[in-house]
């Protein structure tokens, strides 16, 4: 066992501080929210990322501004990755003045600037499609990614969207976040089949990625993007993660030890354990800046909209 | 017992008594139960009739009516009742046409279920309540949980039906307790009749004005009555119909024939709504005993904000009620 | 001129003028052109801008609103409007809300054309006209074509909206001659105002009754004026909005409040009908001048049979009209 | 080209009377309804199966009368391969007294003892998902037998179903009737990929047939039938066909050379020129008998249907 840990340990490349900055800022924030809802300071419903903050942080590394990013219902770290708005974030959420959607989306319903996320799995796929197509023409090299999870595969737009991809090669990228359960369903008796094989029946090129290594994940993804750019095609980026939390708040009806094999694969304490000094100062400065966030936004007056 | 532990109730009693009852949906087994729990403990109880499903709305209830087509009976839940925009299809063009476009009645057994409503904050594409898109499909029936309505009477009237059905559930009735034995609270009591409950404060008083909504609003309808009843001295009667459509208004008539004003509230956005279709059907019929155009009540022509503070001016509230009746 | 040609004339215009304007559907390339043949000619002309897709209705609506969502317009072809039921959760929960759900305008210039209707023996699958299911999408609106209005015109019209339109188009009008000039025929003249045409016999006498009907209705809706005037001596006028939904009454109140009879025709099965929301809005303005309550014509509470001699039976006929106006 | 014709009709096994009656039979169907249509006596519209009549003959004779058969639009030939009943089906198309469906149904949409046919392409696949799991409980070893053709794999609701139909283990053959057209649209321009590889997506078995011979078609299928019946399980049937006639009436684009190329994969020329005289024989008997079918529904007075 604490043979296998040093393994792990061992195992992972030196962190940019930008990046575990971002995976540790993006912890503290889906903390911070599941800590309001529990105090009731936080209403309606919201999926935190916690276990996968180190997916968008190494996608978004590959991304260029000009890409155009589709998120879903556990999109919080998606958007994080990629803009330096955690206010804005949480302000939707909270639905107080400086929100990105005026609190109108909140959670689960972003839009800004190249990122956009909606709450209805599988829908943005086509969507992403039409974006992608007009990228190639309008600029080549620039592609529609989009995030979804490994329950989505049973929503038949997805393969809907597949097929045009790969017929009108659109340069879209697809991550799939690979969290082996749906809500409470483990993907075991959702999906038949793997995402490789539904790739493949697309003639669509794929890749799956098993480390929680930022730096592999990315050098691992980098020539995938890069096909998907120069030859303007679809990609799958498959990407094995585990949940640590629950599916939204206080809805995780899995067994301990399902829970402990998740926390085993969890990236922080592998990260903190192998950098140790570069990991506390970053953690430190994170919580404090998330701790301030929440301070600041907390207090700001409720957001207002104007209806059209 | 609140509402979703009285409709847990009942589609236990509805799988113990008919064994070729099978439940499908999204996370609907055990120790899950379902996102709002109603399907809790069957799975448990029923082994492999209560299955859950892939993330495949309009599979699933494809699927529910080739069970129901083969000679099961099928009950669909889908998670939001947003997502039945997925399954439009099966419903419109499978489903509900089955049973006629072969030129003989085809039973087709089938009831999707449809959690409806906002005031949860879970924001446009999980709040809405579609219902006004599925009526006038011939063939489909829509039915709405009501505090009133026994559900295991409304479910059975379904599967009568021999036909699919949409049963349409508020996310917030769930939490509300069930009204029994004709008692709502301190002030109004009920009955049910033909199909309708009838909420009065009075029996005997033809009253100054009727309500019909369907159960969802309950709530909101009750507050508004009490507040014009005590505030402004106005009766109103409450008229909540199981089933929404085909409606029958028969049964209502003479009560509505005494009142000269008659308001229908709904949740759903504006335009093309179900009250739109009640009115249809009772203009006709009161246009010498109506003061003026029965006052339809509608959530707002908008999407549904997630922030409770602009939820709030979007979807109908006790006052939109009462506003509309004093109007 | 047909108005199949006249549409197709249209759409060329359109693309020639508009780089941007690209068209997605099943068939729609040269030299096949589309079941209906409406978009021949585009893809010779227009090349890539015009594709034949997949079978993938839901998929290609959601497509088009991702262009339109970047930066062109975009214009869908479902090969039948009954087909549109597998787009429905694109446009409700996507394309329509996305208008707004992000708390401000985001221009979403998406046209999805429907043929829609029977008469063509089709059968139950295939004839339908779901209009009535698409209203009251918030940030959805609704035009159908007619014989009187510019194709290109309505076409301009819903891409300067900046949000998702479908435009529903009856499949027996395409065979029919456009009218042009204010002329109808040898009796009948029309004007277009505020968006409405206006078809009457005599312009200066306020009419018996008014009918209010979409495109599609406009053959039968003209014969049952015929008869009506030359062998009952009653006058209608016929008012045809080219968009159905939002509908904006007001150009219209005038000419309706001169007559005592309002009567909505519409193709489509009843139930939740667009006459029902066309109701909705004129019985407030018109309380005082009616002389009863508006008159509701549509298609038959049923599944649309095959057989020429059934699907006369269920669906709007003049005489349907006809018997509507002396009722 | 002499040569290889005759290694063609070489290849030929004998044929059974009872399968070329019927593969002729559908093709006079066929025929007499192109005719009518020519002569204004039929209305709407209609898709014949020309060409591809030996596929549902050879499915046929490997289904079991308990077995559900979902047909789609070109679903003539999947009717009266299973059912001695042209006079109904005739009837049906053309509104009259014995119509299987009182003329409602029409071509599209026929629902007959255990077949049902409907005119959405993709629609039926979760439905018969759902009847398979029916039978799988209380008839096993029947299944549910769905007719699609190549075009209707860009419908979600494929995917959707096999998905679930793999996950459950429901007995579900899907024939496929690849004709490489859809309506207009060439396959290669419809279709990224291959049947065979979005059958394996889902772990699905498959099994691709190029013959035209009834025998060769029904001995390469019933292996994959049986594993079906006796696991319990979905298979996909693919059968390289060519479509001789319009998509529906009139409304074929395709070049004289593909037309050619079509006619050139008939069976009907290769199995007259490998068994002349039982081909002579039968084709003479069914010939004169959809005559006798045409002629007696022609005169039949209008359906009558009680509307609900
Ligand atoms: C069309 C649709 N169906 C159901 C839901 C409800 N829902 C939200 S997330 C979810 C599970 C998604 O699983 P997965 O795609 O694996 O993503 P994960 O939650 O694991 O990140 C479900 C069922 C939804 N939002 N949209
Ligand atoms: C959902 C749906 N979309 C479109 C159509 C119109 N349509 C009927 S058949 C057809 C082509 C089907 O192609 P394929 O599945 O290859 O079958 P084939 O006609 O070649 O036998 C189309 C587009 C339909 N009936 N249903
Ligand atoms: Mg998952
Ligand atoms: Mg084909």
């Amino acid at each position: 066992m604490i043979g296998a840990t040093e393994e792990r340990v061992r195992d992972l490349t030196p962190v940019a501080d930008a990046d575990l900055e971002r995976m540790l800022r993006i912890r503290y924030f889906e903390r911070a929210l599941l800590r309001l809802f529990e105090r009731g300071q936080l209403n309606g419903t919201t999926h935190t990322c916690l276990g996968q903050e180190h997916v968008p942080v190494a996608v978004t590394g590959l991304l260029d501004p000009e890409d155009f990013v589709f998120s879903n219902h556990r999109g919080h770290g998606h958007f994080l990755a990629r803009y330096d708005e955690p206010h804005a974030l949480l302000a939707e959420i909270m639905g107080r003045e400086g929100a990105l959607c005026n609190g109108v989306g909140g959670s689960q319903h972003i839009f800004h600037e190249r990122f956009l996320s909606t709450g209805v799995q599988g829908e943005s796929l086509p969507v992403a499609v039409g974006v992608a197509l007009r990228l190639k023409r309008t600029a080549p090299g620039r592609l529609a990614c989009a995030y979804i999870g490994d329950g989505t595969w049973g929503e038949g737009s997805v393969y809907e969207a597949l097929n045009m991809a790969q017929l009108w090669r659109a340069p879209l990228l697809v991550v799939v976040e690979h969290n082996r359960i749906a809500q409470s369903t483990p993907t075991t008796v959702q999906m038949a089949g793997t995402v490789a094989g539904r790739a493949a029946a697309f003639g669509v090129l794929h890749h799956r990625v098993d480390a929680v290594d930022v730096n592999v994940i990315r050098a691992e993804l980098a020539p995938l993007l890069a096909r998907a750019r120069s030859e303007s095609r679809p990609v799958v980026a498959e990407i094995a993660v585990h949940r640590l939390g629950p599916h939204s708040k206080g809805d995780d009806t899995r067994t301990s030890e399902e829970l402990r094999e998740a926390a085993e694969h969890d990236w922080h304490p592998r990260y903190a354990a192998a950098f140790p000094e570069q990991f506390a100062r970053l953690e430190e400065e994170q919580r404090a800046f998330v701790e301030r966030v929440v301070d600041d936004v907390m207090i700001r007056p409720l957001s207002a909209w104007e209806r059209p | 017992m609140r509402v979703a532990e009285h409709l847990n109730e009942a589609l236990h009693t509805l799988l113990a008594a008919d064994p070729s009852v099978h439940v499908l949906g999204e996370d609907i087994t055990d120790p899950y139960g379902g996102a709002f729990k109603i399907t809790k403990g069957l799975s448990t109880r029923f082994g492999d009739r209560v299955v859950s499903t892939p993330l495949s709305e309009g599979g699933i209830v494809g699927v529910g009516a080739g069970l129901a087509l083969a000679g099961d009976r099928a009950i669909v839940e889908i998670m939001f009742g947003d997502f039945a925009a997925l399954a439009f299809d099966q419903l419109l063009n499978f489903a509900s046409k089955s049973t006629a476009m072969y030129g003989r009645q085809v039973p087709i057994p089938l009831i999707v279920r449809c959690p409806t409503g906002g005031r949860r904050g879970y924001g446009p594409t999980h709040s809405q309540s579609p219902q006004k898109h599925f009526i006038g499909m011939p063939g489909l029936a829509l039915y709405e949980l009501s505090p009133f309505h026994d559900a295991h009477a409304l479910l059975t009237d379904m599967f009568a039906r021999q036909a699919p059905c949409v049963l349409f559930e508020d996310k917030v009735l769930y939490t509300r307790r069930i009204c029994r034995d004709g008692v709502v609270d301190d002030l109004f009591r009920f009955e049910l009749t033909g199909g309708w409950a009838r909420v009065y404060a009075d029996g005997d008083l033809p009253p100054d004005c009727v309500i019909i909504a369907p159960g969802g609003l309950a709530d909101r309808a009750l507050e508004a009555m009490r507040e014009l009843l005590i505030e402004h001295e106005i009766t109103c009667v409450l008229l909540v119909p199981g089933r929404l459509y085909p409606l029958e208004v028969a049964p209502v008539l003479d009560l509505l024939r005494s009142a000269g004003t008659v308001c229908v509230a709904e949740d759903g956005t504006a335009g093309g709504t179900w009250g739109a279709e009640v009115a249809r059907l009772l203009h006709p019929a009161l246009w010498d005993t109506l003061s003026g155009p029965i006052r339809l009540v509608s959530g707002a022509d908008s999407v549904i904000p997630t922030a409770p503070h602009l939820e709030r001016e979007v979807i109908v509230q006790a006052d939109t009620i009462r506003k509309a009746v004093l109007a």
